[in-house]
């Protein structure tokens, strides 16, 4: 596959088509690719990556590399298109200057998630047949291969991508996933449980801002939180509130924009499943005002922009689950 | 006004009767007008007003014939024949008994009845 | 720094009974920036505001805080005084302690507590207000009116009597509309052509108003004031200007299948036409869809006796564009559809016809000339049956939820004529309920009842069946009498729900106005402003705001001709400053907020900025037009980086009076 | 968390729409309609105005419940605000909901200019309700607190 | 030298804490290890480090400086400072324990941050020996001895037995508060442990990452190298390795207004942060290419250079497995390498 995509890359960058290629690039060990823009062939032959470790979604680059000069390629998978889709609809990117190359999605892999099982030293990582056969400093390991993969991965919502200028690979479908199961866990749980979780969880936050940074719905000019301006601007949690306040408001700001795309649990340094937050109010979104999925078009109304007359009350929280 | 009866009617027929505007399409659509005591618009308001009992006793509740003409006509949706049956349900539950038994049969047949009729019956006047 | 003036009333004993107004006022002087705490007698006295202007003059006051009854009581009283002493009337807030405190409540310490917080809070606010300048725009002195009914023709007249031009833009070839189809109106029996056409003539004559017929409106753009309004001449093959309405061309056209819309298909028509003697303009049209010349260039006899030489088979399609300062709608309504209703046989008998069919079957000017004739076979009919709100107060799909208003009257007119002209006819009239609320409205109906013997009978018709023999077996439940009857009728009369005319919803777009569920034109405020759309500049007559009779859409025409001019006047409209703006810096471009503004006050634009670090990119930004908006707030929470605000209620202001009021 | 304690007093901040709400607030007043002193009123144009941010910011600084009133659906002096409104607070509190927070802290309630009897029974009910909750412990800032 | 059995921790630490609070790395989950309080049952956790580092004990994210109190129309200003209590930080890593003598050169210099010294006077490091090092350790390359800790204290495990040797007088006194459980050890496995330990460090993967082309006197060819755009590309500019690095001690100072008073408070801040050192004219860094050389520039140049030679970066390995988009400072230094 890496192949393949190199040598489409390098004819569309021979052919003028584009003028730049935005996809991976190979780290200092087997799992450690960071997003990069190449401008030649070289380049490309050097350092372009695509492979279990490329999870992190490019799309985002693509508000500030849309807006250079000449045209950009862009490897996208499934979930990225969604992403993608979402921004042109928020005029974020500039579509005409992107030239879009669909690419099969994961599962990807996460190196936490092998690290978490003791695996220490790690020097190469080979897929034997969905086993990972994990060379380290103190020897050989092995660990199934769906032990590993990210957490976004594990729910995958589709395989389909929802824009494209041309696609390698075949394209797949929209899944049938189970990402609510662990909302509606949390929501047959008691308040005092329910507080109790978050409590938890969100008490990990080190307001790293990763999980704003890398969301393709925060592409806000001047976030909220560093604008001094808005009343809520904070560089840290200097109590309990504000990492509720932070999570909550930044959960309302993507609701109705937010793709699933998972990016912010996968990069979150505490493991905070932030993802919930969204997956709950995607959730009350499809189950009060009918399906919707963010990305899957690049025109119909967000729901939070959207009413009809007859939308339920409040109250209906009041309604449902456990208190 | 037998409140448990109106609940149960109401809620067996799943018919919200204050929907109904008293217009009387039902009645004036109906097939079995002639044979019945009380009439579909009549089943509708006395169900609302709890007289349940009467209707329950009224043969009315036997002729409708469930052709659901005045379900498909009700210009409020309100679906009478479904009150109508509910009411019946209630007096065959309450009756503990068939309106029909088996007995009976053989001799209330005409030879031109069509089967399905039969089977209606057995739906209609029995358990 | 801040110098705040707080000044707390006794209003008599109504605040001070039960808030001690002194402490109040001395513990809301130690609050930053308040330099003068008073509290007096009655604020609102003219000595009351005397002491106000005074301290902000001898203080020199940067902001003021009163403390006292409702703001939507005395706010403006206070800005008032304010601004007569030179301080921005905005800077003015008003706390609330008396029927927000000291009339519900009878504690005087826990009273005046709250009333000392109420205090703070609009103090925390009073700091962050910023002056505020309401803007102007101008207005451009021209109406349009949008539909040619009776409705738009008298909103049309009303306005050019105020000496304002005004253009009517009309779909058909002429204006009129419903009215002109009906042969008598209720409840006073006068002919409606005698009534109409008059006013039809004096609208073509007028020099004031410009009737564009056949035409539509094609795109609206701008807001109250200055609107540009394109609208689509359509091409009708004869020269307007030319034609001189003698007729000659109908009288020779050779296609004279077309069914006629004025007689509701009852007769035909030919491919070129007048839809009626008194049409205004009085000029000819030719259907595309029929004319020969046009359709296979076979023909061209019309061009040939048109003396005038305004035949012009080459016309095309044309757009003007004009500026106005308002927008009056008047689109009107149609009667429904019947199809969905087999049981009324409509589509299946001649002999079931609609109420409004029945109007041309009567009208002098129809297919039978004004004598009564069944459709079928042309004879006289002997037992006809009216049925009443076919489709109207359905909560089905079929139908509409809504009562049709003027079907109760128009019947009762109906059968009454009949019965008059043609005493041999029994008229039965199957009603749930007769609607006369209206002046004589009721005496009416109980003329028809007791002078002219109309049957009138409580019962929804559930069938009406066509027999073999030409007669209608018309199946009903006489509710009353408990009993069914079968009436064997010639004819069925069915008076069907009257709907908005299709073009009012993409109108609607349009015009960024909203409509409710059923398509009518939904009204700035149902009892206040029930001539006004909730778009500023855009304004409702007749029908398309809801069912209504001529006298009411009448009237409506002309309040929404008053509302208009009262616009027109202005040479500039003072805006409400207290908008939303949006800082370009912050705005993403993302259009959430455009989608959920109700005016559609906010465009976008692409500007150059100089990026912070210091690049320069053209960015998508939003900006607020400050004459549209009207500051419900919508955007400011839908917009995720907070570019939007609200002038007058920001979100600094409103979390101050937060931290003001749980400290 | 139930504290039975009589004495206390919740602090409840309701925002009123401008147009009905805060109209009906009045007329309760000039009906001398009586509710608990625990209720300040903020007025706000319309209830679409309430962000989020607001709600959440008066529990951080102190408050125990929060209430949002506005024009009744389809009775928006601005049309379509209230509809936005129960859209965007359905989903906060199902948030709030969400993350344990109790669900009579905070409630959405219509009341027109011509309801001041609703908006005194809303307003003695609501902080009747919360009052029972107790003090607002699971959204608060503790350097907020009262000592 | 003075040992304790491994399988006897729950009474060393029972020790300690009965004189002063413990602090020791326990796994909050898997594969998140954070220092915790130690409290009766608690395990310390097998992991090589925790995700934050133990600078919070001396630097916390957030910490009250000041309070002020309104009265009317007056300002009175309180001072909270208290003396803290004494309080043992058990398990620090060498990388770690080496951070402390990074942030002393900064907090304890004139003038001193009295925040920071009382905790640094009250604590005492205890460190432990690394004997199973991660491929994203690079300590050595910083001259720090993976087997060979700083701090008040430090601790060997030779898999049995958990062997102390105290650098400090604080640590003396630590290692004596405790001997009563420690008794005399024979060190040949240890011996052995330790020569393995030293074998693997040789062959980590980053062991021979040069930093010829850094320190003070490589300022201009640094900050003026066109690699910078090509590095900060990705960058996605959130805080995450200046907030799991033990050596970033850049902060920002609040005020908050609890409605009954204001509380000064700092917070870390983040180079990486848009809105860091934000002044009165705006900013001086408003470029994230800006931003990011800025922190590298730090660690590598402008840290060395005020502090004779001494790099900013203690080679923890932090933000190689935390960056979301894996840029960290191994790839700026293999990048800007002069070879």
């Amino acid at each position: 596959m890496q192949e393949t995509m190199i040598k489409r890359a390098k004819e569309l960058l021979a052919d003028g088509t584009v003028s730049r290629v935005i996809g991976w690039k190979k780290g200092e060990f087997a799992y450690d690719t960071t997003p990069a823009v190449f401008e030649t062939a070289e380049e490309l032959d050097r350092d372009f990556a695509f492979d279990d470790f490329t999870a992190a979604n490019v799309s985002k680059y693509l508000v500030k590399e849309s807006r250079k000069e000449g045209k950009i390629l862009a490897f996208l998978k499934p979930c990225d298109t969604y992403s993608f889709n979402q921004l042109i609809k928020e005029h974020r990117v500039i579509r005409e200057n992107v030239y879009i190359i669909g690419i099969p999605g994961g599962p990807k892999l996460d190196a936490e998630k092998i690290k978490a099982k003791g695996i220490t030293g790690i020097l190469g990582i080979k897929n034997e047949n969905y086993t990972l056969k994990i060379e380290t400093l103190y020897g050989t390991e092995t660990m199934p291969f769906y032990e590993a993969i990210c957490g976004k991965c594990e729910s995958c919502k589709s395989k389909k991508h929802v824009i494209y200028d041309e696609l390698i690979g075949e394209d797949g479908d929209i899944l049938d996933s189970n990402r609510f199961d662990t909302v509606e866990k949390l929501e047959n749980m008691t308040a005092q449980e329910r507080f109790d979780f978050w409590r938890e969880q969100l008490s990990k936050c080190i307001r790293c801002n990763a999980c704003r940074n890398v969301c393709p719905a925060c592409t806000c000019e001047k976030c909220v939180f560093d604008n001094p301006k808005s009343g809520i601007e904070n560089k840290a949690a200097s109590d309990s509130f504000e990492e509720n306040l932070f999570h909550i408001i930044r959960a309302f700001h993507v609701a109705g924009r937010c793709t699933d795309c998972g990016e912010c649990s996968r990069v979150c340094p505490q493991n905070i499943p932030l993802h919930l937050l969204n997956r709950k109010f995607i959730k009350d979104i499809n189950e009060l005002y009918g399906e919707y999925q963010a990305g899957a078009d690049t025109v119909s109304r967000s729901p939070i922009t959207d009413y009809t007359p007859d939308d339920c009350e409040p109250s209906v929280v009041h309604e449902r689950g456990v208190e | 006004m037998n409140k448990n009866l109106k609940e149960q009617v109401l809620r067996s027929s799943g018919v919200n009767v204050l929907k109904c505007m008293r217009c009387g399409k039902c009645s004036g659509t109906c097939p079995s007008y002639d044979e019945m005591e009380y009439h579909p618009h009549q089943f509708v308001y006395m169900v609302e007003k709890g007289d349940i009992d009467t209707l329950m006793n009224s043969n009315s509740v036997y002729k409708c014939l469930t052709c659901f003409a005045c379900v498909e006509r009700c210009p409020r949706g309100v679906e009478p024949a479904k009150v109508v049956e509910a009411v019946r349900l209630a007096a065959v539950r309450q009756q503990g008994s068939n309106h029909l038994s088996p007995v009976q049969i053989p001799d209330m047949l005409d030879e031109d009845l069509p089967q399905q009729a039969i089977v209606t019956a057995f739906r209609k006047y029995a358990k | 720094m801040q110098r705040i003036g707080v000044f707390v009333c006794h209003c008599g004993t109504n605040i001070a009974a039960t808030v001690d107004v002194k402490a109040v006022a001395e513990a809301l002087s130690h609050e930053p920036g308040v330099v003068i705490s008073q509290d007096y007698q009655y604020m609102c006295s003219e000595s009351g505001q005397n002491l106000v202007k005074d301290a902000i003059k001898e203080h020199k006051l940067t902001g003021v805080v009163v403390c006292s009854c409702s703001p939507r009581m005395h706010e403006n009283t206070f800005r008032k005084a304010a601004a007569s002493v030179g301080l921005n009337p905005y800077l003015v807030e008003i706390a609330n302690i008396r029927e927000q405190c000291s009339w519900i409540h009878k504690d005087i310490a826990t009273a005046t507590d709250k009333a000392v917080i109420l205090g703070k809070a609009a103090v925390a606010k009073v700091h962050l207000n910023a002056p505020l300048t309401a803007g102007e725009s101008p207005v451009a002195k021209r109406a349009l009116v949008i539909g040619g009914g009776i409705a738009g023709i008298q909103t049309a007249l009303d306005i050019a009597e105020a000496g304002f031009d005004v253009d009517i833009v009309e779909k058909k070839s002429t204006i009129g509309g419903k009215m002109a189809q009906i042969d008598k109106t209720f409840p006073t029996l006068d002919c409606a052509a005698c009534i109409l056409t008059p006013k039809m003539v004096e609208a073509s004559q007028n020099e004031h108003i410009t009737i564009h017929s056949f035409s539509e409106v094609s795109e609206v753009k701008g807001f109250v004031g200055n609107f540009t309004v394109t609208i689509k001449k359509k091409a009708r093959y004869v020269d307007e200007v030319k034609c001189t309405g003698c007729g000659a061309c109908v009288e020779k056209c050779p296609m004279k299948k077309v069914p006629n819309e004025f007689n509701e298909g009852l007769d035909n028509r030919h491919a070129v036409y007048i839809p009626f003697a008194q049409a205004v303009p009085k000029v000819a049209t030719i259907d595309p869809n029929y004319c020969m010349m046009l359709k296979n260039g076979k023909c061209g006899i019309c061009s040939k006796v048109c003396t005038a030489g305004a035949i012009d088979y080459k016309q095309q399609d044309r757009f003007i564009e004009q500026k106005y300062g308002a927008i009056i709608v008047a689109t009107g309504f149609n009667p429904i559809n019947l199809d969905k209703y087999d049981e009324f046989a409509y589509n299946q008998c001649p002999d079931v016809v609609t109420s409004l069919e029945l109007e041309r079957l009567m009208n002098a000017a129809g297919p039978n000339g004004g004598t009564l004739l069944r459709p079928s076979d042309k004879t006289h009919p002997h037992t006809i049956v009216f049925v009443q709100c076919v489709g109207s107060r359905c909560d089905d799909e079929k139908g509409k939820p809504y009562c049709s208003k003027i079907c109760c009257m128009y019947t009762a007119k109906h059968a009454m004529l009949i019965r008059e002209k043609y005493p041999d006819t029994e008229v039965y009239v199957f009603y749930i309920d007769v609607r006369t609320p209206g002046k004589n409205f009721d005496e009416f109906y109980r003329r028809a009842v007791e002078q002219y013997n109309v049957h009138y009978i409580k019962g929804m018709v559930g069938k009406v069946t066509p027999k073999s023999d030409g007669k209608i077996d018309v199946q009903a439940s006489d509710l009353l009498s408990n009993e069914q009857l079968h009436i064997n009728a010639d004819m069925v009369v069915l008076a069907a729900a009257i709907e908005p005319d299709k073009t009012a919803r993409p109108l609607a777009t349009m015009l960024t106005t909203q409509m409710d569920t059923n398509d009518f034109f939904t009204e700035a405020h149902p009892k206040l402003r029930p001539v006004e759309s909730a778009t500023a500049g855009i304004f409702l007559s007749g029908a398309c705001q809801g069912p209504k009779d001529i006298p009411e859409t009448v009237a409506q025409a002309s309040a929404a001709a008053a509302k208009a001019i009262g616009l027109l006047v202005k040479n500039s409209i003072t805006c409400n400053p207290c908008v939303a703006h949006s800082d370009e810096l912050l705005c993403n471009g993302c259009s959430s907020c455009e989608k959920v503004c109700p005016y559609g006050a906010i465009t976008y634009q692409d500007k150059e900025f100089r990026m912070p670090d210091r690049t320069t990119a053209i960015r998508r930004v939003a900006s607020v037009n400050p004459a549209v908006c009207q500051g419900c707030g919508a955007c400011t929470v839908a917009c995720p980086s907070g570019a939007m605000d609200l002038n007058g209620f920001s979100n600094s202001q409103i979390m101050a009076e937060v931290d003001a009021i749980c400290k | 968390m139930q504290v039975n304690d009589n004495n206390f007093q919740p602090v409840i901040v309701a925002f009123c729409c401008n147009w009905c709400s805060y109209a009906g607030a009045d007329l309760s007043g000039t009906n001398r309609l009586n509710y608990p002193t625990n209720v300040k009123i903020i007025r706000v144009p319309c209830s679409c105005r309430v962000n989020p941010m607001f709600i959440l910011r008066a529990f951080q600084k102190g408050a125990d419940g929060v209430i949002i009133c506005g024009c009744h659906p389809g009775d928006c002096h601005y049309t379509s605000g209230n509809y936005y409104t129960r859209r965007r607070i359905t989903l906060l509190y199902s948030m709030l909901d969400f993350l344990g927070i109790e669900r009579n802290r905070t409630r959405l309630e219509w009341v027109s200019a011509a309801e001041g009897a609703k908006f005194a029974a809303t307003m003695q009910q609501f902080t009747e309700d919360v009052r029972k909750l107790g003090p607002n412990r699971r959204l608060e800032d503790l350097r907020c607190r009262k000592q | 030298m003075l040992k304790i059995s491994v399988n006897k921790l729950d009474e060393l630490f029972a020790a300690i804490a009965e004189k002063q609070t413990l602090y020791i790395p326990v796994d909050r989950e898997v594969g998140i290890a954070e220092y915790k309080k130690w409290e009766k049952g608690m395990e310390m956790s097998k992991a090589l480090n925790t995700v934050r580092s133990a600078k919070d004990f001396f630097f916390p994210q957030t910490e009250n400086l000041v309070d002020f109190r309104k009265e009317g129309k007056n300002i009175e200003v309180i001072d909270i400072r208290e003396e803290s209590e004494d309080f043992v930080i058990f398990g620090v890593r060498a990388c770690d324990a080496r951070s402390f003598t990074i942030l002393d050169k900064v907090f304890l210099v004139e003038p001193v941050d009295s925040y920071y010294k009382n905790r640094r006077d009250h604590g005492t490091v205890v460190t432990m020996a690394c004997t199973r090092p991660a491929e994203t350790c690079f300590c050595g390359v910083f001259g720090i001895d993976a087997t060979e800790p700083e701090g008040d204290a430090v601790c060997y495990n030779d898999g049995e037995n958990i062997f102390f040797k105290a650098h400090s007088e604080k640590g003396q006194k630590f290692i004596d508060s405790i001997s009563s459980l420690l008794e005399e050890g024979d060190t040949s496995k240890l011996d052995e442990v330790q020569a393995k330990t030293r074998e693997i460090l040789k062959k980590l993967p980053l062991a021979n990452l040069s930093t010829d082309s850094f320190g003070g006197d490589k300022l201009m060819e640094n900050f003026n190298s066109d690699k910078w755009g090509e590095l900060s590309q990705s960058c996605i500019g959130c805080g995450t390795c200046t907030f799991v690095c033990p050596t970033c001690q850049c902060y920002d100072i609040r005020d908050f207004d609890t409605g009954h008073g204001i509380k000064r408070f700092r917070c870390w801040d983040s180079c990486m942060y848009s809105e860091f050192t934000r002044m009165a004219h705006g900013n001086n860094r408003n470029s994230q290419l800006e931003r990011f050389r800025q922190r590298f520039m730090h660690k590598l140049v402008y840290f060395p250079s005020n502090n004779n030679g001494e790099f900013g970066c203690v080679g923890c390995g932090r933000c190689l497995s935390k960056c979301p988009i894996s840029m960290n400072i191994v790839k700026v230094m293999k990048a800007l390498e002069v070879k």
